[in-house]
């Protein structure tokens, strides 16, 4: 035997920490259109390669290039730039809303827009699904009212969910949103649970789960892998590596790993790893995880590559553990004007357009926020009522509820 | 009527409910082709096929979660945690998921589950096979409780829970599986089928979840308490001959406090018996809620007879269980008081 | 003496274990380099290496079930749980694991730890930012938890876990980190620096596990609380002018009975007080006790006042939370009854 | 898109069931010594095959062959065939015992005995076990008086552990062999914060996990691969895939990833296969993964694969659901005898060498169980004390104890 040697704890550390000199020199980005494209009844053994690279399709000219080009139509990829402009200029007046003391909290989107808009363009009604709280563009891709989002981020009497819930926990099972969970990735097991419903009963409904980086180390993760593994049923595992969970790095969760897409290596579940910044790519390698959802072909696993640009949340100030200037190197560039570059380059689109755009989105943004504001806000207006506290907690109030809510005088 | 074990009748349940309603499917650790370590889902594989009841793997969690998104769905799973002591690592997604799916999405998305356990001890498990965890499911809104006595009761109230919008714990004291078990360890076994509680009705029928059950009439005292206590508790009152009603509670949550009250304030002394822990067992909350709901009418101070506050040993078994002698004892008690 | 938050006090305590003893290392969600999302754990990775205080993935099963080996191991390991309502996923290796270790190796294999978390709301965090699970500890043998009200008990009990040979579970009210709290919540904060409970020793001592604290004498009733609770019970009992004795238990179990039950032996009358859940919370096996402990004392019912049994609202988190306004309608209910 | 297709509940479905003539054919065995042995500190990426293939030693005709070969003497191999013995006859002895009723319930190891026995001789004093209740061989090996094992299993007032636990949930410190939960998987994590607080402490003691192939679901399977791969301490993280959990099949915890071995691929830890039946080859694969633990090299998973011949426990009755004679037709035969073959081969042993090492062991067994029986029995001798059941709750018994234990009159 070589030479023995103490262990030590191996504690990972992030490249950079605020001071240093952002470098993202480490992080192998593939061009544009160079990864493969397999059919999607492809064996699990065969597709290992997908999990360690970055399928891209928008190169750094705005083309859209390689054989995961091409899944979206002029209309719907304007339809895109539109959606992920209303995301982020819904995200800067509810985090001003929050400044101002109208709502207690906020999460925003910065750098992560093409994910969830993209994805929710590769769904059917009737899928569902069960996102965090960093998704909200399937909900407004899925043309979900801003003004019923703005009710539920301040708690006014038009909350559809009574007040009860922190500001970003939607729920709309209309649109395929499943009401989020402040406990971390207990939706993901849950999502494997509504496929494998949909497979009982031979109906085609797709579920999608969503997960961050740091939260594939809780249990549930692990839970949905060993029961999509084992029943196969038709479920999208999404994970959402934005670099970052609150102030701890990616490696701290992935550990020795190559990737997170490679952790559905262990259980024979093929994984992507997309550019999440990319909305042409993100919806390619969705609609080919739906496809073959939707041809009783099992499980899909994919990663997104992306950056948390801002906060974590309203009560996070990121500048406290990394670089301020650590987004701007991120390699992958901002999703929306990548995308706005590619409609430009097809000549679909103008420097002129994207700012009228922007400003008819704003204006509806902020006319869809009066409306809500007539309603109320977190401390003024119409709120929900302290007899919806008791409601709900079961189908019918027991009498131990009727008591307490008496006591409250409603 | 015909005579069944209580692992008969909740295997009867499941037959009527899969038969009514095609929605309802079963999952568990063995419970498929095997029928379930103690029986209670045999036959239901090859009766309703494999997609109706299937083997899980060994993930409590994941047998929640997924049922979770099947309820969700709008399937009704019922699923089987092999021993009650094991649902810890599912407690999450009891608790922080099940429980308050439909609060917090107003109403758009329900978990109509049943999570059915065996529990209690009483045959050697030792630690992790004898616990009862009920004070720690009644403590979380959102989640009703329901613990069978015998195996009428516990075919009615789990086609109750099945039936029922929102989850259900079903606790089944496995003691009482093969027969009542009145805390005399050392006499014979007695079997369901030699006893008239092991009378059970076929087809469809429900016990109404929060409804106790006067299990026996008297005036000196109220003596609350549920599954194998109930048995353990009539014997003791037999033998001390005195004139003590016995109420089931049938449900924990939620509780038929009309009920317990109406006898406490009647009665004027009260005895509440369970197996779990002492402190902050469910015990607690009873004699909380009596003592404030009887206070004018109490003669005596409410005597809580429970579990240790051990883990449950395994040699020490008929040391830790609150079997016979300390319930009488405790009649004496509180008689005098 | 300093005045410190009630969070440098825990940083401070930290401190002093830390440098008392290599074998105590700390660990949790961001608690490394950032020194936490409540920055208790701030400079402890920089000034003690990132060996003895590191960030851990997003696993509360791993963060414990990994402290439960270095335990046994010989190291302290001092652990956060981000916030109470994220103890679930780690519960089974609480309950089954730590608590329970000792029991089974008899004394071979020991869980020294101590798992910290914020517990309590009035922070608007919803459902899951607001959780008080203390019932959930108290029911389990084997674990001792401790909740403080004050920066100097915060440190004083934060110490004595850290010394104590077995597994405790320190609940700090995170509405009390920055300052105390009325439970007023319309008028202006207020900070520790400003108050002289925010004074707190420097160097090492240690509040005894066990040991209540009577925070105001009085005679017509007695008021049972502890954590963020005891401030509204003090504000409460002040403007409604009685004479109420409150007592601050400090550590829940083991609980110092003996000071609850004179105290109200001689008032004859109780009021128990706290945020969690009613049903099954801390409060049932707290007035369960009383009443027998102190029975033939009593003049009237044990008032429980707490929070309602449904999961914690956003919104309407002032209409939830037991504030001064139902603690002084308890008092003149119970000073009446 | 081609064809979509209703969506269908997959569920793995053994290849035998009672009725059906037993069929390995599926399992597929490679040649002994076939396998290569690549230095410890290769990088994971580079061992991944060995995660899809069985590491063999010993071959048909006995013999020990191939680069895996070699990792123990003479005498070594002896003693290895004397406690695999020792524990078949301490196996039979207890189960018989177990239907005499003299103590509630028993575990037995048929088939796996090589596992357990062989890996001990890999570890050092000071090295800890977080076994799962199939791992006895590791006290056995270790030197653990048999006797005491038997006070265990009879819960008399010779146990150790005061007749707390459930018989075979043995406890020892001293032998490595740390205190056994009826909570499945629990132990997983616990080793590696063994291991991790070796790292931390910077000595040299490494931590071997142990798991059942039925348990890999478990979260704390999650939660120890996570932990591992992260912070790289000391630890051996085994599977014992004897092919059930209870009347469950590996298929249904293994859904469709190729082995379990290759769950450790997606966290980057190594992972070896290995034949469970064939000491030689289980002693040499822990070998190599000691030695990377001593090399702090960081953790190693390894899968032994097994046939569990009898009932999972006295409760289980195996003919409800699987065919009586599979486990003789399972291809890796009986670690015995296939150990005492080799010992044959080689000239070091002889059938009647053998027939009398059995007669001495059982000897040795049945004075042990004289010994043991003179203190007690589940209900008949002495007995721990009620007493007892109040002690080690707490170092010191808080008062409600203390008047709890008065009241039961001590
Ligand atoms: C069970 C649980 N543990 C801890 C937390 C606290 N928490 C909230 S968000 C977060 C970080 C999540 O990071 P990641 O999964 O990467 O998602 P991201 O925020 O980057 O989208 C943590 C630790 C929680 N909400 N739930
Ligand atoms: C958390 C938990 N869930 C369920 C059980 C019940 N149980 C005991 S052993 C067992 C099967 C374990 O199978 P495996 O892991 O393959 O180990 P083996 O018995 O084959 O050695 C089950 C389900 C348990 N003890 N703990
Ligand atoms: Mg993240
Ligand atoms: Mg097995």
């Amino acid at each position: 035997m070589t030479e023995e040697r103490a262990p030590r704890l191996h504690v990972p550390e992030p490249a950079i920490r605020p001071g240093d000199q952002p470098d993202f020199s480490h992080v192998r980005v593939p061009r544009a259109g160079e990864v493969r494209r397999p059919e999607p009844d492809e064996s699990p053994e065969e597709l290992r390669d997908l999990a360690f690279t970055i399928i891209r399709v928008l190169n750094r000219d705005g083309e859209a290039v390689g054989p995961w080009a091409g899944s979206l139509d002029d209309d719907a990829i304007r339809d895109g730039l539109r959606h992920m402009m209303m995301l982020r200029a819904y995200d800067a007046r509810m985090l001003k809303a929050q400044r101002q003391g109208k709502s207690s909290f906020y999460m925003q989107h910065l750098g992560e827009e093409a994910i969830s808009c993209a994805f929710q363009k590769a769904l059917r009604p009737g899928d569902m699904n069960f996102p965090t709280y960093r998704q909200a563009g399937l909900l407004i891709a899925a043309g979900y009212p801003l003004t019923k989002m703005m009710c539920q981020v301040y708690s006014n009497d038009g909350d559809p969910v009574r007040g009860r819930q922190l500001p970003v926990f939607y729920s709309s099972r209309e649109h395929g949103f499943f009401s989020i969970s402040g406990n971390l990735a207990t939706q993901y097991v849950q999502a494997v649970g509504w496929a494998m419903a949909a497979a009982i009963k031979g109906e085609n409904s797709l579920a999608a789960g969503w997960i961050g980086d740091g939260s594939t180390a809780e249990s549930d993760f692990h839970g949905a892998l060993v029961f999509a593994s084992t029943y196969k049923p038709p479920v999208i595992l999404n994970i959402v590596n934005n670099q970052w969970a609150i102030s701890t790095f990616q490696g701290i969760a992935r550990g020795g790993a190559g990737t997170f897409a490679a952790r559905g290596h262990g259980f024979g579940i093929p994984a992507l790893r997309v550019d999440g910044n990319d909305y042409l790519a993100v919806h390619a390698a969705a609609a080919w995880a739906a496809e073959r959802a939707r041809r009783d072909l099992g499980p899909t696993m994919i990663e997104y590559v992306t950056y948390r640009a801002g906060g974590h949340s309203t009560s996070d100030d990121p500048a406290a553990y990394r670089p301020k200037e650590e987004g701007s190197a991120w390699p992958l560039g901002d999703p929306i004007l990548r995308l706005k570059a590619h409609l430009i380059q097809k000549g679909l689109w103008s420097e002129e357009r994207h700012a009228q755009a922007e400003a008819e989105i704003m204006d509806e943004v902020v006319a869809a926020q009066k409306e809500a504001e007539a309603i109320g806000t977190l401390h003024s207006g119409r709120r929900p009522s302290p007899r919806d506290m008791f409601e709900d907690v079961f189908a019918e109030m027991p009498p131990h509820l009727v008591r307490q809510r008496h006591e409250v005088g409603y | 009527m015909a005579r069944m074990s209580m692992i008969e009748a909740i295997r009867n349940a499941h037959e009527v409910a899969m038969e009514a309603d095609e929605n309802v499917v079963v999952m568990g650790e063995d419970v498929g082709y095997f029928g379930g370590v103690f029986r209670c889902t045999a036959g239901l594989q090859k009766r309703f096929g494999v997609e109706r009841c299937f083997d899980t793997p060994i993930s409590e969690l994941g047998i929640v979660g997924t049922a979770i998104g099947m309820a969700a769905y709008g399937l009704k799973p019922v699923v089987e945690i092999q021993f009650a002591d094991y649902m810890y690592p599912a407690y999450d997604q009891l608790v922080s998921e099940a429980a308050r799916l439909r609060y917090r999405s107003a109403g758009e998305f329900t978990c109509p589950m049943v999570v059915r356990m065996p529990t209690g001890g009483g045959i050697f498990g030792a630690q992790t096979h004898s616990q009862s965890p009920e004070a720690l499911f009644t403590h979380v809104a959102g989640l009703k409780t329901v613990v069978p006595s015998t195996p009428a009761d516990a075919k009615g109230l789990l086609l109750a829970a099945i039936n029922d919008p929102d989850p259900v714990i079903v606790l089944e004291p496995k003691r009482l599986y093969n027969g009542p078990f009145d805390g005399h360890f050392d006499r014979p076994s007695r079997s369901w089928s030699k006893d008239e509680k092991g009378e059970v009705e076929p087809g469809h029928y429900e016990i109404p979840l929060g409804k106790a059950s006067t299990v026996r009439d008297g005036s000196a005292a109220t003596l609350v308490t549920y599954g194998t206590m109930v048995h353990v508790a009539l014997a003791a009152v037999e033998e001390s001959g005195a004139d003590i009603e016995v109420i089931d509670l049938r449900t924990l949550l939620p509780l038929d406090l009309d009920a317990v009250a109406a006898s406490v304030n009647r009665t004027g002394r009260c005895i509440v018996l369970h197996e779990a822990t002492l402190t902050s067992g469910y015990g607690a909350e009873l004699a909380a809620l009596i003592q404030s709901e009887c206070f004018y009418a109490l003669e005596a101070p409410i005597l809580r007879v429970a579990g240790w506050d051990t883990p449950y040993p395994h040699a020490q078994e008929w040391d830790y269980f609150p079997g016979p002698e300390r319930v009488k004892r405790a009649i004496a008690t509180v008689l005098e008081g």
